[in-house]
């Protein structure tokens, strides 16, 4: 199969999205210059840097027969339409008894890893989670992330997509046929019996690499990755932990009140599984700082495969450690 | 411009349906019939009633918190709105909005707002719609001079002048936000400086004389429809009551100056007009002011004829299928 | 003692910390009087309805030596500031590397009650978790709000203090002389035996009217109340759990990625709490969803007294529920 | 108004230095020894060097990302500098920042930062303390043509408006924010239209002549220290090189244009203007370059000799004790 980047995915999503439905637009402070070439400057509109009057413009769009994909490109600058975003495209649905619909895609880049410091790197979508009445998708590879992408441009809501930085150029397996990918499924990567490791975006990465690693000393990983928050999956993670008795969630984004805690506080939550657990559940996940500049710090700041298997030997009641072997 | 008989009834009668309305709402607070934020109209009929008279269907607004007038103006079913007021199942949104968030897609009323200055952005993408859907459709967008200092207000009137939307902006300056003046609170003291330094036409007018705003929108609303770009409308107006209706809020803006507003009552005034003009007898208007305030009492009727939502109800509506 | 209502309680913090320390000043979109006739209009200072340039200004006012109170009034209003709080107030201290302080002081008013709808009903200190450099403070009565208010006057750091739109008014005893209350002390408000309950700013009245009936029937509880979010004092939660082996969150927030779910991942990821428990850890929480206007979906939407005794039963493994129980 | 000789050596020396620091980052960043979003200065520096000759170290100034140069000017340690964009422990901020967020607040530098327009609401509170300290102290806050698209821009320029704040507005206007001119992106066409409708005096100016813009703050920060309120200083400008040093980055700008301005180039002129009118002989402008060399060398010696943090240093600094 061909294999493409996310970035090359993302816009095919859009093309043929934008080529099945003509009332759609695209906003964004640059110019995407294959989609202007043919979709033309009244669908593909070049912004001002003024993040909440476009992102508040595809609300009016929405609610006026057009659908919209505004790319924010960094999730920081998203901070600046924060009130469009959450007060509005996520309630007005709701507020408004649902006589209208909005479908809307916000996307923005995500992630550390670039040397963007405090500001450039974050991963906020547990702050979106908090949020009734959003969607969130979360591709860890380009198949992904076109398959998401094409469904959230039928989806009939706003939906947030959040791209990793450091995936846009990775070169990923991607058919030339179409094909879409439903929320609200998350793929098992990987089967293994001892411990499940729910990775998000990056992440996946690290818990593949850990996973392998691992798998040479024995021990058997089941790899999931949700690939949308909302919906979640949490039936396929439940299924899996009441098989493994273990859990380790690997997240980028900041602890506190993050993405691990929610599907940690869904496990314990459910009896059955619950009771099938062998160890406390671990999170692996950004440490709760802003991301420092320096490289090594940042490397610190955010989880790596062996912080991942220190992890999983801690569930395993194994007494060893990565970092400990290494020294 | 000559306005027809006809027309000079209809922009009475809206203000007058505005205006009963919202002293039944008036009644309906104080009597403990309704909750929540009310933020009532009344002083600023004209505004509503002078603007949308030019709008169609088709054209789209969008309203802020202090939107009842607006609904009713643009076509807005009253019964339907007093049951959202209400907070019943019948209601425009449910119930699940109430008195700050009424709106009506089928209408072209995209919503009123309780986040100060935030339909300006919404109402970019009502006024692009309209843009790309070509036919001359326009759209307004309804705001106060405390909008107007919000980072939004500059990022609309910009956006709207690059890109030439056919957008109506339409200032309510009553003068205040809550008790503060704008006086105080806006370096430009004249509103349209600020639309002036985007090259975006612009007037103010008198708010409380609904001809002046009729006149004033119907040039506005020809540029629009001639696609040649946004008009920002200023109406200069004063609200009668508290910034909500409350028992507890203070209004810390001087009597005498209500007072003199109230002298000002755009709906009194042009009734005292049209009858004066023959254009209407005072037979008719009790004759209009009876059937409106049949309609309001039919409304309230409904509102409480109608079922509250189901405590569960609380649980759809939060996405689209 | 004396009693008096949130409203009293933060003006007299304010009034004492601003007669300490002149290099102080207020900021609100309305003036409030008793302050500024004490201090007069150099310091306490009406905005412009422009959240996002306030909120900012208090950061530049912080780095040039003055100590700022924001009051943003509704937490919604919020939104628009997010940027200068979000990555502004909460980094500069860490992205500077500490060169300076920035102490100021966020209030908002939260929560649902008061007829607000989806917009001015919210409780989104979830999302202020998720950000690391700010300082939470989530009092539940007049007397926390004054001496948490006090000492974050006295705090290097920014802090946001969420204070809930219905205990405005509330009277409380607060003593009239002096005293402070710490960061990171949670306050144990009642002692049991069977159940530990953490209860949120105003889940703390809900939760202690459940701990009463569940007196009567034979049900020892146990109430917690962290007061401050961060730090949080997970010390006295972890104490409680160990003893009681059961824990029920109470919190109007919404549910996804909010506080319930790091106190609840914080329990469970503690190897020696986590042994302890004899019931999957409960939450009752906000639903996901904005808030609706109309009261019986109001109610609906947020924890009250019944949900919370129905958890309780739960934990404990009755099979009992009020709402069957008085239907 | 008469520059002195000193002055104007000073005026010099300053541009050349930023031009070398800048410069030596080019090479560090094409020899992959610095990574981040580095902004280059380059083609600015008439505008830091112009503006900051008039300020002291108890006046404060925000910056934004392309934010080296106003270190510079305002009297940072190119050591220091150089240590941070290396992400040093010896650095402004300890190697947490990087290029886009050095700091100094010992000397009244606030900060660079990465969110366009962000530095407005943050300067209006460094105006403010310096209003309240008295003693005519002054603030100053830079940024782009691209932040005046931003709702901040409107918020500070009406707050610092109606307060009145010893705030001195300098927009660099390098015509582009990224690839897009600020021709299409604001309405105003003419930046300094904002400003006037807030009432705020202003001036734009040619931002590549270093006395045209020292002369043009002279009088703006007299107006400042005066109280008489904030002042809008537009200076024309262009930069040299892409938005940040990047070899994937596309810059979309007409090559002629930029040669046109790099024939303008505001380090070179002065020079050259210096020379003619015997104020610095060739010698001495070789020593002083020299000089700057030997500083900017030593501050990259610096930045290599000086240890890179720990990565556990992350954890430090979230909160001030
Ligand atoms: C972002 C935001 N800040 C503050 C408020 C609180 N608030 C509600 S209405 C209002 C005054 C608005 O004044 P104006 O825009 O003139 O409208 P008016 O009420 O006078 O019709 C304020 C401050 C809000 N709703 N939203
Ligand atoms: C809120 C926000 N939106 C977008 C960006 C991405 N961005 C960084 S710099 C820049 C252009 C800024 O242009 P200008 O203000 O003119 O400054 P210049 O780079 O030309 O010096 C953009 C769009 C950002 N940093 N912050
Ligand atoms: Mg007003
Ligand atoms: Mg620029």
């Amino acid at each position: 199969m061909r294999e493409i980047n996310c970035e090359q995915a993302g816009l095919e999503a859009i093309q043929e999205e934008f080529r099945r439905n003509s009332k759609t637009v695209h906003m964004s402070t640059d110019m995407p210059l294959e989609l202007l070439q043919e979709f033309g400057p009244d669908r593909i509109r070049m912004t001002p840097i003024a993040e909440n009057s476009f992102c508040g413009a595809a609300i009016g769009l929405a609610g006026s027969g057009y659908r919209t994909v505004v790319n924010l490109r960094m999730a920081t600058f998203s901070f600046v339409a924060m009130d469009q975003i959450f007060n509005h495209a996520a309630k007005i649905t709701y507020m408004f008894g649902g006589q209208a619909k909005f479908p809307i895609l916000y996307r923005m880049t995500i992630g550390a890893g670039i040397g963007g410091a405090a500001e450039h790197s974050i991963s906020p979508y547990p702050m979106y989670m908090n949020v009734p009445g959003l969607k969130i998708i979360l591709p860890s590879n380009a198949y992904d992330l076109k398959g998401l992408l094409k469904t959230a441009l039928r989806e009939n809501n706003p939906v947030v997509s959040f791209e990793h930085a450091l995936l846009g150029g990775v070169q990923y397996p991607v058919p030339e046929e179409e094909y879409l990918i439903p929320f609200g499924q998350a793929s098992v990567i990987r089967k293994g019996k001892d411990v499940t490791l729910v990775a998000l975006s990056k992440m996946v990465q690290e818990a593949l690499a850990a996973a392998d690693e691992l798998k040479q000393e024995g021990i058997s990983v089941e790899v999931i990755d949700p690939r949308t928050l909302v919906p979640l999956d949490k039936e396929a993670i439940f299924k899996s932990v009441r098989k493994t008795g273990r859990l380790v969630v690997v997240d980028e984004a900041c602890q506190t009140c993050g993405a691990a805690a929610e599907i940690i506080a869904l496990v314990t939550g459910q009896k059955t599984v619950f009771a099938a657990l062998k160890a406390t559940p671990a999170r692996v996940t950004g440490l709760d700082v802003p991301i420092p500049f320096s490289p090594p710090m940042e490397k610190f700041a955010i989880p790596d495969k062996n912080k991942v298997m220190d992890a999983v030997y801690e569930v395993m009641g194994m007494k060893i450690s990565v970092k400990k072997a290494e020294s | 411009m000559a306005i027809s008989p006809k027309e000079q009834t209809a922009l009475y009668t809206t203000m007058q349906t505005i205006r009963l309305f919202e002293e039944r709402l008036v009644k309906e607070f104080l009597e403990n019939k309704i909750s929540g934020f009310v933020h009532s109209y009344i002083g600023e009929e004209a505004i509503a009633a002078g603007v949308l008279a030019h709008f169609k269907k088709t054209d789209r607004i969008v309203s802020h918190h202090r939107g009842h007038g607006h609904c009713i103006a643009k076509g807005a079913d009253m019964k339907r709105m007093m049951a959202e007021i209400y907070g019943r199942k019948t209601g425009y949104c449910k119930g699940k909005g109430g008195s700050m968030h009424i709106a009506d897609f089928s209408i072209g009323m995209l919503g009123a707002d309780g986040i100060v200055g935030a339909g300006l952005p919404i109402s970019l993408g009502a006024a692009l719609s309209a843009q790309l859907d070509g036919q001359n459709k326009i759209a307004a967008v309804f705001f106060g001079d405390g909008a107007c200092q919000e980072g939004e207000f500059h990022e609309a009137l910009n956006l709207a002048s690059i890109w030439k939307l056919p957008l109506l902006f339409v200032c309510e300056n009553n003068q205040y936000g809550v008790n503060t003046s704008y006086r105080y609170s806006l370096g430009a003291q004249e509103i349209t400086r600020m639309p002036e330094a985007y090259h975006i036409q612009n007037k103010s007018v008198d708010g409380n004389d609904v001809e002046v705003v009729y006149e004033a929108a119907a040039r506005a609303v020809e540029y629009l429809r001639n696609g040649q770009g946004p008009y920002f409308l200023e109406c200069f107006t004063y609200r009668w009551h508290k910034h909500y209706l409350s028992n507890s809020l203070p209004d810390l803006r001087p009597q005498e100056e209500l007072e003199e507003w109230k002298k000002k009552c755009p709906v009194t005034a042009y009734e005292n007009k049209l009858r004066q003009a023959g254009v209407l007898t005072q037979t008719r208007i009790d004759a209009i002011k009876t059937r409106i305030l049949e309609h309001v009492e039919e409304a309230v009727r409904f509102a409480l004829d109608s079922p509250l939502p189901a405590p569960q109800d609380a649980l759809e509506d939060v996405f689209s299928k």
